[in-house]
């Protein structure tokens, strides 16, 4: 076109044409790599879910596919990220959820995109074909220590990087918490089943019922060092935190010895290792974290008809999505706050019977973004209860480890930068080694690790994140899709939870409400620019914008790390140096493109991707 | 899609403050329609002004009446905002007053051709040693939309219902005729070109006449729009020799893909020249008197 | 008997936002509903660029005559220019404004800060509705429009027909979407709890309510026209006066008239000029500007005695002056403008219905007597709109001047009369040959400078308008108010009479005597029924929107009396409450007078 | 300087108004702001069972007229709803995106009706009677003699259930662990209250946990009740009556400390610095049981927005409740609840 021609002509003389791909007559696409700051920092900053994920996951780019009903790409694009889309498509604590942007004050709920990871798993074909890049073996061998989701996580990227990897796994499967600590009318064993075995099919050998340990029948981990190149200690945090009680401050633990009271994370490995769980009448369930309402709700299905959770701070401060919570409650699980446990009350036959409290009032804000609790002296209650579960945290444990290795002073184990312990080519990661965290927090340092492990078996950096920009010939999205609600997550209507214990809640979103909601989508990786050059600054765009996001400016501020800051916007004509489109305010709808007069704006896809040095 | 090299913020906001073309701006925001091709002619005018450094000081802009009348408001020169149709002559008069100012004098094609119609003759063929921009959208856009002389027939407004039948005068063909010694036309969606044609026109000694076409945006949604311009418009061949009056007008008959660019330059003569000559004349007559 | 609603509601936006466009839809509808209707837009100079419109409208179930001092409802489209109006909604009044404004605002900013506690607040999403019905933003007017019409359950049809109409000529796509916004704005409005705060109960039903329309000055000027049979026009958009001629120039083909649009002024009086010597009735319209233009040219009209009429809708002036406001500045100009003894003929019509009224006779008096004929108005009449009935027959009398009785050899085109009137043929008569001429003339038309026909001719085109003001068929004076005699006597014409009548009856409610009298022909001027008023009134006041008091000056140079001048150059209409005061300042003087005498 | 202090009152109930009142006593020269998401002027809400008894004109609940704003120079901003509280800026969002700043905040946003999860499909099928809006179209909606559901029926409900039972309608109350709440009644204590509500000519059914309700059939009453024991009622309307939830989620992210509700201390004043809180959305801090607790009724609201107004001028006075919370059966053997005296 005209323009087109002139644009050429007077703009970009010095345009590299070089990298032009051609379709007949037509420029498909030009695409550039960058790792200038600016541009890694526009992704980081313009796409918060993404920075969010630990597992650096391409949330639009999924989310876009999903769109354009390209379930299978959509997956793919997910499981080079996290490795398990099926699985943290229904258990992930999604870290992206309340960083979205359109959940944002004044633009409504954010998208759930969680869900939509489980939309994609499950509206793929059946004849989806995973794909994988394969780099030629290295005759490195690597052992890993732990078949959970870090350690199936490393031993996925080593294997795709060359190296033969051996997972030794304690329990009969691998999985980790995912199997043995999520109940399944959570997470149907079936998709983790899948999921677990593609991550671990390139040349993975899993050697299950093998602990590694100094008991004889034990495999000691001196005899891995001696074996292999590298050895990848992901054995999490498996044993539970002791209950601490103010007023019995005796050496042995209350909770391990009444017979009717229980630690909430060996109840649920008991329950998932096949063994028959029962409860009593009134359940009181100690604690806040998924555990904790994992247990409660077992013990629902269980036949319990009071269970009641207890926590120190309130509803608002515990680390559990609000789903979560909701379902609970349906299920008629009350969950009461602000209250510390201070002593059992034991009866005659050395059986349970209650549990004294004090009451709370909320302090300050712990490291570690938890909420401080400080009793308040002489305000003691007491619960009755039948059936007592604990499940106040959880911590590693070494024991096992017959090499010496530097620990800190927790106890737990020190890495060094290149994720090494103290002893040469003995590596750690997830839980194991930041304590209790989260499946997706767990994967993506499994990951990270992966990578830093390879680059000291191989002595040099293999791989390093670029941004990928790519011309994107039209808008999109269209400003309709941002009056979509948020689609609610169907669950199985409460009286049918009970009957079989592993009816699944969430029961998935259908492909035309995965649609919906995937179009809710920002898709924040699109960028609008404004071709100053060629801007006559007429403000035709601003006036067609549906929100306040294409400014007159003076210029913008720059941060530290060579990231762009806030705009220095302006309303006087002679300052107006440019006019630009601010990105967190655009919802990428493309009215600003239809209107422009020079036809100066331009659309990029920018996303961040692994390359090969 | 056209690739485009990466455009940093800072980098270009820096590049244009420092050009200094941001100094011809007025403070107040233009209150032209979104999209107008004032902007453009604006813009256009910023930029070739700030190339030529012309000083702001010695610089007027004149106006009549129509969407252009504002026109002096958003720049930051000496301004004069006249009646209707009547900008011409006014400028002739500042001129005449003081050779040292560059005139412009900007209007549309109702406030030049129509009412002001009469007035462009005699200002080509005196060749004042002004700029005119003409700003041609085709249409009346102050009194809401009715048909002007380039309106094109079958065009409907409020005043023609049942479609325009007047055929649109041709301004190029008219001011070649007239004799004006500079003639260029231009598109307000090239702003780039815009600009440059602009430059060339403020450097004419003469009176140098800017066509410019461009579509209003609030009132012709269908016949004059940026879409069908960008496919209409073309640039003057590249041997177009624009000196040569005869291919001048011959190019100008062609609106059908109207071609942008300098049609005809030629010097001779100025108004100034010309009033410089009599009082030499009448200079020398007063010698030669005293000698005899 | 249903009760009475007079309600004004004001719609309040920024240029291009639609305001005008919803206003005038909701004007239409509300007097198709059957309700009387008067209505006055505020616009800008500017076509954009975000000046501030105002749609004004009365909807009463009895006849007005004017806006009122303050509004029932506010509607806002635009904060900024809404905010400084709150204050013109009365206690328990209505505002109707956007709750998700496009971009943040300072505090302050947003319109819910400023309302008073007597106000209602209607509050809801009226861009994002706008753009969930139609994909964009702009149909936002439609849907405020709906909100309104779904709040106070206005009937949804009437409206859904006046949208249809208003697009009429516009792409289908264009009315589908203006539908799909009001629609979703009504839903939105119907769903929201009305608290009572304003009722606009059903109209007394008029059997031909379908009849009713809503018609500018403007509007009712092209509907006389049409009366009259209009045969040619020629005009230049001017404002306000281009809504004339925008509508002839849909109607008048139609009819197998024609209009052309001229380069300027200049021209369109000359072809007008021109068309009207050929026979055919022939009309110009303009606004101040423009009749300066013309004055020159309308002196070869009274000179040749040919027969136009130039509509002239007044503007703020001197000068550009404010094309966007009213003003009754015009008058001087209109009556004595122009050189040389060029006495032409004036009317200035009070209301919309009058403006129909005086534009159809103001034909048939140019070809009475062979002379351009003035029909004076203003930017307020011109584009307020009152509710008018299209049935009224059409009382327009065909072409009919005096005709020469025996044609040929001898005609006398300019013979002198008793009555003045010199028998008129026009290019096409056999034996009616002549020639017009600007310059003076004797019987035939032949140039003259003879000092005795100059002065018998110049006497002849003087004293030929006499007779008309005793034309049938028009009131040019007409009293209202008490009979005999009354403490205070309003007097004035043009658009300025409808608040004059309201204050009086506010007035005459406060039991004060008064009357007031309207003069619609300005020249030449009716002295006999005005001295009557005079003589019954113990004080007049002469309201007029115009700082010199220019009919003030008129009356004193007819009849040498004393009166009380009550001028008025805000560029709005006289703010009837100011008025009232002023009567009842008078009528207190006079009672201390009355005592103390 | 106190002329340039600004108090900001979220929430125009009774703890609201009073409280605004009482700052403009003590500090003739500050700015006043009250926040309301409600469109009329305060007006009392034990009132509105009177549209059972055909007062329909809103102007007619009215506490103050509108010119008593003005005289006492109270800004009043209606339809205004906060978004986010910044607490370290000091300032308001309000959900048409302008921003308010604050000098001392009082946070009275009052409770909202509680609706078990388990029926929170189904709360367009209810009506609810928390202003005079909706109070209006529940009367509206009820047939002439018609029958009104009342689920759970806590102590508002059956102050309610009083009047409508005047005017004529048929009211069934079905029974829950949350009825005569925020009374507790022990299960012993229970059936000679539930034999109180009879005497007060409730209909009292007990038929469990509700399971969900549907629209009833185009000839019969236009509500079905169906209960998880299988049983089912009908009736033209249903009102939830599970006692309140204190109105904080637009809290989430201000860091304000809460529980159930906002914690206070005696003094009203919550963990973050200028700002306050009072009436049903506050959980005070109490000595005497040593736990945090809700305070309800009339009394002890307008007790709560007088308290707090005074804290935020400069006193240190501490919360005490005057009221005698027991729910009483009287002499007539009907109930009588401390919480349906007003004055």
């Amino acid at each position: 076109m005209g323009n087109e021609r002139v644009r050429r002509e007077y703009l970009s003389e010095d345009q590299d044409l070089s990298q032009q791909q051609y379709f007949g007559e037509r420029i498909v696409t030009t695409v550039r790599f960058s790792t200038d700051p600016r541009d890694i920092g526009w992704v980081r900053e313009n796409v918060p879910c993404q920075a969010a994920c630990p597992a650096d996951t391409n949330i639009p780019g999924y989310i876009r596919t999903i769109v354009e009903g390209r379930y299978g790409r959509s997956y793919e694009l997910n499981r080079i990220a996290n490795i398990l889309p099926g699985v943290l498509g229904r258990i992930c604590s999604r870290p992206c959820e309340p960083v979205c942007r359109h959940g944002w004050p004044g633009n409504g709920k954010p998208v759930s995109i969680c869900h939509l990871k489980r939309s994609a798993a499950t509206l793929k074909t059946e004849s989806h074909r995973i794909s994988e890049h394969l780099y030629t073996p290295t005759s490195r061998r690597v052992a890993i220590v732990g078949g959970g989701p870090a350690g199936i996580a490393a031993a996925h990227d080593l294997s795709i990087l060359g190296h033969s990897v051996t997972i030794y796994e304690r329990e009969a499967r691998a999985g980790g918490m995912l199997r043995y600590g999520i109940p399944r009318f959570r997470l149907p064993r079936g998709m983790l089943d899948i999921e677990v075995q593609n991550a671990t099919r390139m040349g993975v050998t899993v050697q299950t019922g093998v602990t590694i340990g100094t008991n004889e029948d034990e495999v000691p981990l001196s005899d891995l060092l001696n074996q292999f190149d590298a050895v990848l200690l992901a054995t999490g945090c498996m044993a539970a935190m002791p209950l601490p009680l103010r007023d019995q401050n005796t050496d042995q633990d209350l909770v391990a010895q009444l017979p009717n009271a229980e630690y909430g994370l060996d109840f649920l490995l008991d329950l998932h290792r096949g063994k028959t769980k029962t409860v009593g009448q009134r359940v009181a369930v100690v604690g806040a974290g998924f555990t904790a309402l994992d247990c409660a709700r077992v013990a629902r299905r269980l036949g319990a008809e009071a269970v009641s959770i207890h926590i120190r701070t309130s509803e608002n401060y515990i680390p559990v999505m609000d789903e979560e919570i909701l379902e609970a409650k349906r299920e008629g699980i009350p969950i009461r706050g602000l209250r510390t446990p201070v002593a059992l009350q034991i009866d005659d036959n050395g059986v349970g019977t209650g549990i004294c409290f004090v009451q709370n009032r909320l302090g300050g804000w712990r490291a570690s973004g938890r909420r401080e609790a400080i009793p308040i002296p002489g305000s003691e209650f007491t619960e009755p209860f039948d059936t007592l579960l604990v499940a106040i945290g959880q911590r590693t444990v070494n024991d096992y480890l017959d090499v010496p290795v530097e620990l800190d002073r927790w106890s737990n184990i020190r890495i060094g930068e290149d994720d090494m312990t103290s002893v040469k080519g003995l590596f750690a990661t997830g839980d194991f080694v930041s304590g209790a965290s989260t499946v997706i927090e767990a994967i993506g340092h499994g990951r990270e690790t992966a990578v830093k492990l390879d680059s000291w078996l191989m002595g040099r950096v293999r791989q390093h994140k670029v941004v990928r920009i790519e011309p994107v010939d039209k808008p999109v999205r269209e400003r309709q899709f941002d009056f979509i609600e948020r689609q609610n997550m169907p669950t199985a209507a409460v009286a049918d939870r009970f009957g079989r214990m592993n009816t699944e809640v969430e029961q998935g979103l259908d492909a035309d409400h995965s649609l919906a909601e995937a179009k809710r989508c920002y898709l924040c990786y699109l960028k609008y620019e404004i071709d100053v050059d060629n801007c006559i600054y007429c403000r035709a765009c601003i006036e067609v914008a549906p929100r306040d996001c294409i400014k007159l400016v003076k210029g913008v501020a720059i941060n530290d790390d060579g990231t762009y800051g806030e705009l220095d916007e302006t309303g006087v004509w002679r300052d107006a140096a440019a006019i630009w489109v601010d990105n967190d305010e655009c919802i990428r709808c493309g009215a600003c493109y239809k209107v422009c007069p020079t036809r100066c704006i331009s659309i990029t896809k920018n996303e961040i991707i692994t390359q090969d040095i | 899609m056209i690739p485009q090299q990466p455009v940093y913020l800072e980098d270009k906001v820096d590049e244009i403050r420092q050009s200094g073309r941001l100094d011809y701006r007025s403070q107040a925001l233009p209150t032209w329609c979104p999209g107008c091709g004032y902007y453009s002619v604006t813009e256009g005018l910023a930029n070739a002004l700030n190339d030529l450094q012309a000083p702001k000081e010695n610089t007027v802009v004149v106006s009549g009446i129509g969407c252009a009348s504002r026109f002096p408001f958003f720049m930051d020169t000496y301004g004069f905002h006249t009646l209707h149709g009547r900008a011409l002559p006014v400028a002739t008069g500042i001129k005449v007053a003081n050779e040292k100012l560059t005139v412009v004098a900007i209007g549309g094609d109702g406030d030049g051709f129509a009412i002001g119609g009469g007035h462009i003759p005699h200002t080509a063929r005196r060749n004042v040693d002004i700029t005119y921009i003409l700003f041609d959208n085709g249409i009346y856009g102050l009194t809401k939309g009715q048909v002007s002389p380039t309106s094109a027939i079958g065009f409907t407004t409020p005043t023609s219902p049942f479609a325009n039948r007047d055929a649109p005068l041709n301004p190029l063909l008219m001011l070649l005729s007239y004799g004006a010694s500079w003639v260029g036309q231009a598109y307000a969606g090239w702003s780039h070109h815009l600009a440059d044609l602009i430059r060339q026109a403020l450097e004419h000694r003469g009176f140098s006449y800017l066509h410019v076409l461009s579509p209003c945006v609030t009132f012709d949604k269908t016949d004059r729009t940026y879409q069908n311009l960008d496919l209409a418009v073309r640039e003057l061949d590249t041997d177009h020799d624009s000196s040569d009056l005869a291919l001048a007008m011959q190019a100008a008959t062609d609106t059908s893909t109207p071609a942008l660019g300098l049609y005809y330059t030629s010097q001779r003569e100025t108004l100034g020249q010309a009033l410089d000559q009599v009082a030499l004349r009448a200079g020398a007559a007063a010698e030669s008197a005293s000698l005899g | 008997m249903a009760k009475q609603t007079d309600i004004q509601i004001s719609i309040c936006g920024s240029a291009g936002d639609g305001t005008i466009a919803v206003g005038d839809i909701f004007k239409r509808a509300m007097a198709r509903a059957g309700y009387r209707v008067i209505a006055f837009d505020h616009y800008p100079a500017e076509i954009r660029g975000f000046g501030k419109c105002i749609a004004r409208t009365r909807v009463a179930t009895s006849r007005v005559y004017s806006m009122k001092g303050y509004s029932d409802v506010l509607v806002s489209l635009n904060d900024m220019h809404a905010i400084p109006h709150v204050g013109e909604v009365r206690n328990y009044g209505a505002l109707i404004y956007d709750s998700a404004p496009m971009s943040a605002v300072a505090e302050g900013a947003h319109i819910s800060g400023h309302l008073k506690p007597g106000h209602i607040p209607y509050a809801f999403p009226m861009r994002e509705v706008s753009e969930l019905a139609t994909g964009a933003n702009r149909s936002r007017n439609f849907v405020a429009l709906g909100f309104v019409a779904g709040l106070y359950q206005l009937p949804q049809d009437t409206f859904h027909h006046a949208i249809a109409a208003k697009f009429e000529s516009k792409a289908a796509a264009v009315t589908k979407s203006a539908l799909a916004a009001f629609d979703s704005g009504f839903e939105a409005g119907a769903a929201s709890y009305q608290f009572d705060d304003v009722r606009i109960d059903a109209p007394r039903g008029r059997k031909n309510a379908h009849e009713a329309h809503m018609m500018t000055g403007n509007g009712a000027i092209v509907q006389g026209c049409l009366d009259a049979g209009i045969e040619t026009f020629f005009g230049y958009p001017i404002t306000p006066a281009t809504g004339i001629m925008e509508r002839l120039a849909v109607e008048m083909p139609r009819r197998g008239g024609r209009l052309v649009q001229t380069e300027d002024e200049i021209a369109a009086i000359s072809a007008t000029i021109g068309a009207g010597y050929a026979g055919s009735r022939a009309a110009t319209a303009t606004s101040g500007p423009g009749l300066s233009l013309m004055t020159e040219m309308m002196g070869l009209g009274v000179m040749a005695e040919v027969p136009v009429v130039i509509f002239v809708s007044q503007r703020g002036g001197p000068s550009t002056g404010l094309p966007t406001k009213t003003e009754q500045s015009d008058l001087n100009l209109a009556v004595w403008g122009g050189h040389g003894d060029a006495k032409r003929i004036v009317l200035a019509p009070t209301n919309v219905e009058g403006c129909r009224r005086c534009a159809g006779r103001a034909f048939e008096i140019a070809e009475q007597f062979q002379v351009p004929v003035i029909v004076l108005i203003d930017l307020y009449l011109s584009n307020r709109y009152e509710t008018v009935f299209l049935q009224d027959e059409n009382e327009c009398l065909p072409k009919n001047w005096k005709h020469s009785t025996t044609p040929g050899a001898g005609y006398r085109r300019y013979e002198l009369t008793s009555d003045g009137v010199s028998p008129r043929c026009i290019p096409g008569e056999a034996g009616g040959i002549h020639t017009a001429t600007g310059l003076e003339h004797d019987e035939y038309g032949n140039p003259s400078d003879n000092s005795r026909t100059h002065s018998l001719m110049t006497e002849k085109r003087h004293e030929k308008l006499q007779a008309a003001i005793k034309y049938p068929g028009i009131n040019f004076t007409k009293r209202f108010g008490d009979s005999g005699k009354v403490e205070v006597g309003l007097l004035t014409w043009g658009s300025t009479f409808g608040e004059t009548l309201e204050a009086m009856l506010l007035a005459q409610k406060e039991g004060i005597r008064c009357a007031a009298m309207k003069v619609v022909m300005l020249s030449p001027f009716p002295v006999r029924p005005v001295l009557r008023f005079y003589k019954d009134c113990q004080q007049i006041l002469v309201p007029e929107l115009n700082y010199t008091g220019q009919f003030a000056k008129l009356l004193s140079s007819e009849i040498v009396l004393p009166v009380t001048r009550i001028s008025h150059t805000t560029g709005a209409p006289l703010d009837v409450n100011i008025l009232l005061e002023t009567i009842r300042r008078a009528a207190r003087k006079h009672r201390r007078h009355h005592n103390a005498a | 300087m106190p002329s340039s202090m600004h108090h900001v009152v979220l929430g125009h109930g009774i703890a609201g108004n009073h409280a605004a009142s009482v700052i403009r006593e003590r500090e003739p020269d500050s700015r006043i702001t009250i926040v309301s998401a409600g469109a009329l002027l305060f007006y009392n809400r034990y009132d509105l069972p009177d549209v059972f008894r055909g007062r329909h004109q809103w102007v007619d609940y009215l506490v103050h007229p509108p010119e008593y704003y003005e005289s006492q120079n109270i800004a009043l901003r209606r339809k205004t709803r906060v978004v986010e509280l910044d607490t370290q800026t000091q300032t308001l969002s309000l959900a048409h995106r302008e921003t308010l700043h604050y000098d001392k905040l009082l946070i009275a946003t009052g409770g909202r009706a509680y609706i078990p999860e388990r029926l929170l499909d189904n709360t367009d099928l209810m009506n609810n009677f928390h202003n005079f809006r909706v109070a209006m179209q529940t009367q509206r909606s009820v047939r002439k003699n018609g029958t009104v559901i009342m689920l759970g029926g806590d102590v508002m409900g059956l102050d309610l259930a009083r009047t409508i039972i005047a005017a004529g309608h048929r009211v069934i109350v079905a029974l829950d662990n949350r009825t005569f709440w925020p009374h507790e009644v022990a299960q012993n204590e229970r059936p000679r209250y539930l034999q109180a509500l009879e005497n007060m000519g409730l209909d009292v059914r007990d038929h469990g946990r509700v399971d969900h309700i549907e629209v009833g059939n185009s000839k019969g009453p236009a509500r079905r009740v169906l209960f998880e024991d299988g049983s089912e009622i009908r009736g033209d309307i249903v009102m939830p009556f599970f006692g309140l939830v204190p109105a904080v989620d637009f809290l989430a992210t201000s860091g304000i400390d809460m529980e159930r509700g906002i914690l206070v201390s005696p003094q009203l004043q919550t963990a973050r610095d200028n700002i306050w809180a009072a009436g049903d959305v506050c959980q005070i801090w109490s000595t005497t049981s040593n736990a945090y607790r809700f305070y309800y009724g009339y009394r002890n609201v307008k007790m709560m927005g007088e308290v707090a107004a005074y804290n935020m001028t400069g006193e240190q006075s501490a919360f005490e409740s005057t009221v005698d919370e027991t729910l009483e059966v009287t002499s007539k053997g009907t109930l009588h609840s401390p919480f349906w005296e007003f004055d």
